[in-house]
């Protein structure tokens, strides 16, 4: 099982290895537009590094006839202060066709960084993103609907940046109680 | 509808009672039925209903004010006074203070042909039970005014389903009450109570007697449930759709004035079931040989007993049903009455019709 | 999206303005209401509130707003040390402590690689399975009241009360537990454990079967929920939905065996799907049915891991709590199955400190719940109550 | 038709279920669930029946276990501030002072025989803001921080709920505070001329007072 992971630096475990085949699909099909495959035991992952791709991408792992993600499990927005950019990681599996998961990490501009929204693609990433649009402030490029979804709508800031500054009075409430 | 020398000797004479010109008998025999309701509802509608409903669901109900909490009613009803009477700003405020006013002397009018003993009757009209049928349905004014008046959106959708629940709800129970009548023969409410009254006592309900009787009593009852806006039937209500219905926005005296008439009607209902179908004030024991039970237990003190104990009996039954059933949604709520009920009163009607002429 | 048909929505269009204004253009003169539900409505399950925009008793669309609930869970884990986040899940899905501490602690395990004890994971399972029933109970109940059926909420808080008192006396609280640790457990279970939970599955059996009997076979109960809120396998799917929810569709998804953890994989039990024969698959009565049978697997798996449980004498539970919870660098996704679905943390490590550089948690709830504005497309707005309480949502876990 | 008939007959049964359950719950009531608690032997034996407690004057027995109001044992307490720092609320406040050398015997010993080295002047307890975690109770090294098994503190005023366990009242606490600078100066003149001696410290304070309960009753 994917908790006896001694080994992990030189022995794949089965889990990795599932996932390895499916990046290597991907990068026959997409080449330089994806990174090199992260084979850690606990998330193994790649990098979207043309993040204009990022929808087509989906689509193909959505579809393809040996990937079919068809289950974006989970969305989450990271802040990554050092590099100065602001990034997603969604984890994807298959539900009912294969065993294979697989995490996926696109990145943009801390400022004014742009994210193509894949909620067309999977109805799941349309309420993760507006939820990371709302701790992180990074936009979702073509996201049908995307508004804050946890804080009020005038709240100012993005909550879960490094560098956050919580602001001082909300409607005349003092904030940081 | 002549009526035979012993009926309504005490109601006569109180009636006939002046006092320097002034009709104080009619005032009693008014107060007698508002009297029964406000300690009917104090005792058996709050407390009883809590009680019951909290034994069905293994809890113990109020145990706090008084003796095993037979006090909380009147705590409630403090606590109702108490309160401060709103009446929203953006309200119509005629029809909401017009609203629960209109409901409760609809449900307390009906009162009027309730027998409540051999010996006394409001008014014992030749078209009693025509008149009870159409007065309660005065409610449905009350609720649409209230519901209408809150300006509130709930209120607005609990009157609007009210009123379609009460008005379709009417036919199939005015159906199967006219059964009754063609059993009966006459529509005043003492005739009911007279033609089944007997020496073998149960034998003589129509219930009993006529087989066909039990189609529109379970009809009339179900339709019953729905009139008074009682589950499974209280969409008007529903508090986990509708926050609480037409009666959203009322506080205060005026929420009690809706649950004094919720229960007056209910009692109402329940009455009239027991008059057309089970006797009235009719004493249910037969005379068994020498035995004379019903000889026994007839007579105008034991007929309050025996009325108001059949209309307690279907008042726990409504309890009853009210905490075990969910609710049913409005659409299924006017497929039972239009094609179930109403198809089946008219089944029982020509029925009894048949029965009437040929038995 | 299957089309119910309920509604004829041709001659209208809803339009959502850019400054998130809903505009309706009309053609024909229904007048098009808002009605606001919640967030203080006692069937929207806490503070949920639904904007609904009804066409008499005909909602045309609803659409969901959160937040009133939140706690700033992600933003707290970034501050506290890893074991101090435990407490935190436990009030993401107050209802289900256990299983999310579960969830957690399983990730940050993952992260550091260690190995539980036999006897603990057998702790956690049955201890886990019991808050599964006391959740699904309070699932069940709370739709009856959905539904107008009070007395069997009533039942099911009764019941519920026992394995409260059961979980109490292992972990030393009713509802926040606290009890499964990073690596280990709080206390070991007391010495009467054992038997007192198979009297309690004993106790239990007839009351699910009483409760069926009550609510589920209720003939108005299957109209009210029968061909509700119909979701299709796909889009259940692509919505992400996990659970009872996913289950409810039609889908044999339960991660117990798609994604085993713990001791799982050793122990013998069904994943109940609706057949389509009571129900139709993927309505609100599917979803209902799915919670009221996985009560019956819990109970098997309890008896099962009450066999099996190994006995250790002078047991310490906390042995291999690491002193210092450092995990090295890395990333993990972990989840696990909770009675309202799939529960995963996303643990973001840089190594060096004692605090998660990221701590995202995905919620069941929230994922679940995303559907609802299709889900209530064109339905009545007793169904609407209805198909709110079908998802089951604790709010608690939706805003975190 | 049939269907129209069978779904007549289905509601018809389906309700006479129903309806025969509560009813056999309302026959029930008579009985009523007993008191034992969870660790009773019998406890599965006295379910059956009403199950309300009420709640002033019948509660559900706590096991031992029960993790709920924060108990600070003050005489056990090192202030090593260890619960301060793992409180994830930080509903504890610690404030400590070094005892002085000659003070060491007044300050006593735990109860597991360790020497303690501090003053306690300030134990604070916010047990409002207490999520009764058990984490502070979990690095304790003397075990002197319990949660007990009382559920029930409400008080009228929150200012009540902060529990005050330390073990110097405030002029106490002044005075310690004068010493143990008296005694680093002391120190410091000691190594600065290094054979001077006599600077007697200060008179003997008051013996240590026992654990003082503040607002209202803190202990059990």
């Amino acid at each position: 099982m994917d908790k006896v992971m001694e080994e992990a630096g030189n022995l794949m475990s089965p889990m990795v290895q599932e996932s390895k085949a499916a990046y290597d699909i991907i990068r026959e099909r997409f080449g330089e537009a994806v990174s090199e495959f992260d084979a850690n035991p606990t998330m193994p992952f790649f990098e979207v590094i043309d993040t204009a791709k990022w929808v087509d991408i989906a689509l193909f792992m959505r579809d393809n006839s040996r990937l079919k993600f068809n289950c974006m499990a989970c969305l989450s927005g990271v802040d990554y202060l050092e590099e100065g950019k602001l990034g997603i990681v969604c984890n994807f599996e298959s539900i009912g066709n294969f065993t294979h998961r697989i995490a996926v990490k696109v990145k943009c501009q801390r400022e004014g960084g742009s994210i193509p929204s894949v909620s067309c693609v999977w109805h799941t990433a349309n309420w993760h993103e507006r939820e990371a649009y709302d701790m992180y402030g990074m936009v979702f490029d073509g996201h049908p609907d995307l508004r804050r979804i946890l804080c009020p709508e005038d709240w100012t800031g993005f909550p879960l940046r490094k560098d956050y500054q919580v602001q001082e009075t909300y409607h005349g409430i003092k904030v940081p109680y | 509808m002549s009526s035979s020398p012993s009926l309504n000797t005490w109601s006569d004479a109180l009636s006939g009672f002046t006092l320097g010109g002034f009709p104080l008998g009619l005032v009693i025999v008014a107060a007698i039925p508002l009297v029964f309701i406000a300690l009917y509802a104090l005792t058996y509608g709050v407390y009883g209903e809590r009680k019951i409903s909290a034994f069905m669901q293994d809890r113990l109900g109020p145990m706090e004010v008084g003796p095993w909490g037979i006090l909380q009613t009147l705590a409630d009803i403090l606590k109702l006074l108490q309160k401060e009477d709103i009446v929203p700003t953006v309200a119509d405020k005629f029809l909401f203070v017009i609203g629960p006013l209109i409901m409760f002397v609809g449900s307390f009018l009906a009162f009027a042909v309730l027998p409540f003993s051999p010996a006394f009757i409001g008014a014992d009209l030749n078209v009693g039970l025509f008149y009870a049928v159409g007065i309660v349905s005065l409610e449905v004014v009350g609720i649409l005014a209230s519901g209408w008046g809150s300006n509130n959106k709930w209120a607005l959708y609990g009157a609007i389903r009210s009123v379609a629940q009460i008005v379709s709800y009417e036919i199939p129970a005015s159906i199967a009450l006219l059964c009754g009548a063609m059993m009966a023969g006459s529509l005043s409410m003492q005739h009911f109570n007279v033609v089944q009254s007997g020496p073998y006592g149960f034998l003589h309900f129509f219930l009993f007697k006529n087989p066909i009787a039990w189609l529109p009593f379970i009809i009339y009852f179900i339709s019953s449930l729905a009139e008074t806006n009682r589950a499974p039937f209280d969409i008007p209500e529903a508090e986990s759709e509708l926050v609480a219905g037409f009666f959203t926005e009322y506080s205060g005296m005026k929420f009690a004035m809706f649950f004094l008439a919720e229960y007056g009607s209910m009692f109402m209902v329940s009455a009239v079931l027991s008059i057309v179908f089970l006797g009235g004030w009719a004493s249910p024991l037969p005379n068994i040989g020498g035995l004379a039970l019903n000889d026994m237990t007839n007579g105008p003190v034991w007929g309050a007993f025996w009325i108001i104990t059949k209309g307690f009996f279907f008042i726990f039954v409504q309890m009853w049903l009210r905490w075990t059933l969910p609710r049913l949604r409005v659409d299924q709520l006017m497929y039972l009455c239009w094609k179930v009920l109403t198809p089946f009163a008219f089944i029982a009607f020509v029925l009894t019709a048949i029965w009437e002429i040929y038995m | 999206m299957q089309e119910l048909g309920k509604a004829e929505l041709n001659t209208t269009r809803i339009i959502r303005q850019d400054d998130n204004r809903v505009v309706i253009e009309k053609d024909l003169d229904t007048e098009y209401m808002v009605l606001s539900m919640g967030p203080q409505h006692p069937s929207t399950h806490g503070v949920l509130r639904l904007e609904c925009i009804t066409d008499g008793e005909v909602v045309v669309e609803a659409e969901p707003y959160l937040g009133y609930l939140h706690r700033c869970f992600e933003k707290y884990c970034e501050k506290i040390d890893y074991p101090a986040i435990v407490p935190y899940t436990d009030r993401m899905d107050y209802l289900a402590g256990i299983n999310t501490e579960l969830a957690y602690c399983i990730t940050v395990e993952k992260l550091l690689d260690i190995e539980i004890p036999r006897r603990v994971e057998f702790i956690r399972v049955i201890t886990a399975e019991l808050n599964r029933i006391a959740s699904h109970l309070v699932a069940i109940g709370t739709y009856g009241i959905d539904l107008g059926a009070f007395t069997p909420f009533l039942f099911c808080f009764r019941d519920r009360e026992i394995i409260l008192s059961l979980l109490e006396w292992v972990s030393g609280a009713r509802m926040l537990y606290h009890y499964v640790w990073i690596g280990g457990l709080s206390y070991d279970v007391p010495a009467d454990f054992k038997k007192r939970v198979s009297e309690f599955v004993n106790y239990f059996k007839p009351k699910v079967v009483e409760l069926q009997k009550l609510l589920t076979e209720n003939e108005i109960f299957v109209k009210r929920t029968k061909g509700i809120g119909i979701m299709p396998a796909e889009v259940a799917i692509n919505y992400g939905w996990s659970g009872p929810m996913l289950r409810g569709s039609g889908v044999k998804w339960d991660l117990r065996r798609n994604d085993p953890y713990s001791i799982y994989p050793e122990l013998e039990f069904d994943i109940p799907v609706p057949d389509g024969k009571f129900s139709d698959v993927g309505d609100s009565l599917s979803r209902h049915l799915v919670r009221a049978l996985e009560m019956d697997e819990s109970l098997k798996i309890i008896e099962q891991c009450l066999d099996k449980m190994p006995e250790v004498s002078g047991f310490d539970p906390r042995a291999v709590i690491p002193k210092r919870i450092r995990p090295k660098a890395g990333e993990v996704y972990g989840r696990a199955e909770n009675p309202r679905g799939e529960v995963g943390f996303y643990i973001v490590s840089d190594g060096k400190s004692t605090k998660p550089l990221r701590c995202k948690a995905r919620s069941s709830c929230f994922v679940n719940l995303s559907a609802m504005k299709d889900l209530s497309k064109g339905q009545l707005i007793p169904d609407l109550v209805a198909i709110i309480g079908s998802i089951d949502i604790v709010l608690g876990e939706v805003d975190r | 038709m049939s269907e129209y008939f069978s779904n007549i007959k289905t509601s018809t049964t389906t309700i006479a279920t129903g309806l025969a359950i509560t009813l056999r719950h309302f026959f029930n009531a008579v009985k009523r669930k007993g008191d034992a608690g969870i660790d009773d032997a019998d406890f599965f034996k006295q379910v059956d029946g009403l199950c309300t407690l009420q709640y002033p004057r019948e509660v559900i027995p706590t096991p031992v276990n029960a993790r709920y109001r924060l108990y600070n044992n003050i005489d056990d307490c090192i202030g090593c501030n260890q619960c301060d720092r793992a409180c994830p609320v930080e509903c504890i406040t610690i404030e400590t002072i070094k005892v002085t050398a000659d003070d060491l015997a007044v300050c006593g010993k735990t109860s597991g025989g360790q020497q303690k080295r501090m003053w306690v002047p300030v134990f604070d307890i916010d047990v409002a803001k207490c999520m009764t975690c058990g984490i502070c109770v979990s690095v304790c090294p003397t075990d002197c921080l319990v949660h007990s098994p009382v559920a029930d503190f409400s008080e009228f005023d929150v200012k009540n709920m902060v529990y005050h366990f330390g073990n110097l009242s405030k002029i106490e606490a002044e005075a310690k505070k004068k010493k143990l600078e008296l005694e680093k100066v002391a120190k410091a003149k000691a190594a600065e001329a290094a054979a001077a001696s006599g600077a007697a410290p200060a008179p003997k304070p008051a013996p240590k007072p026992a654990p003082k309960p503040a607002g209202s009753e803190a202990g059990e």
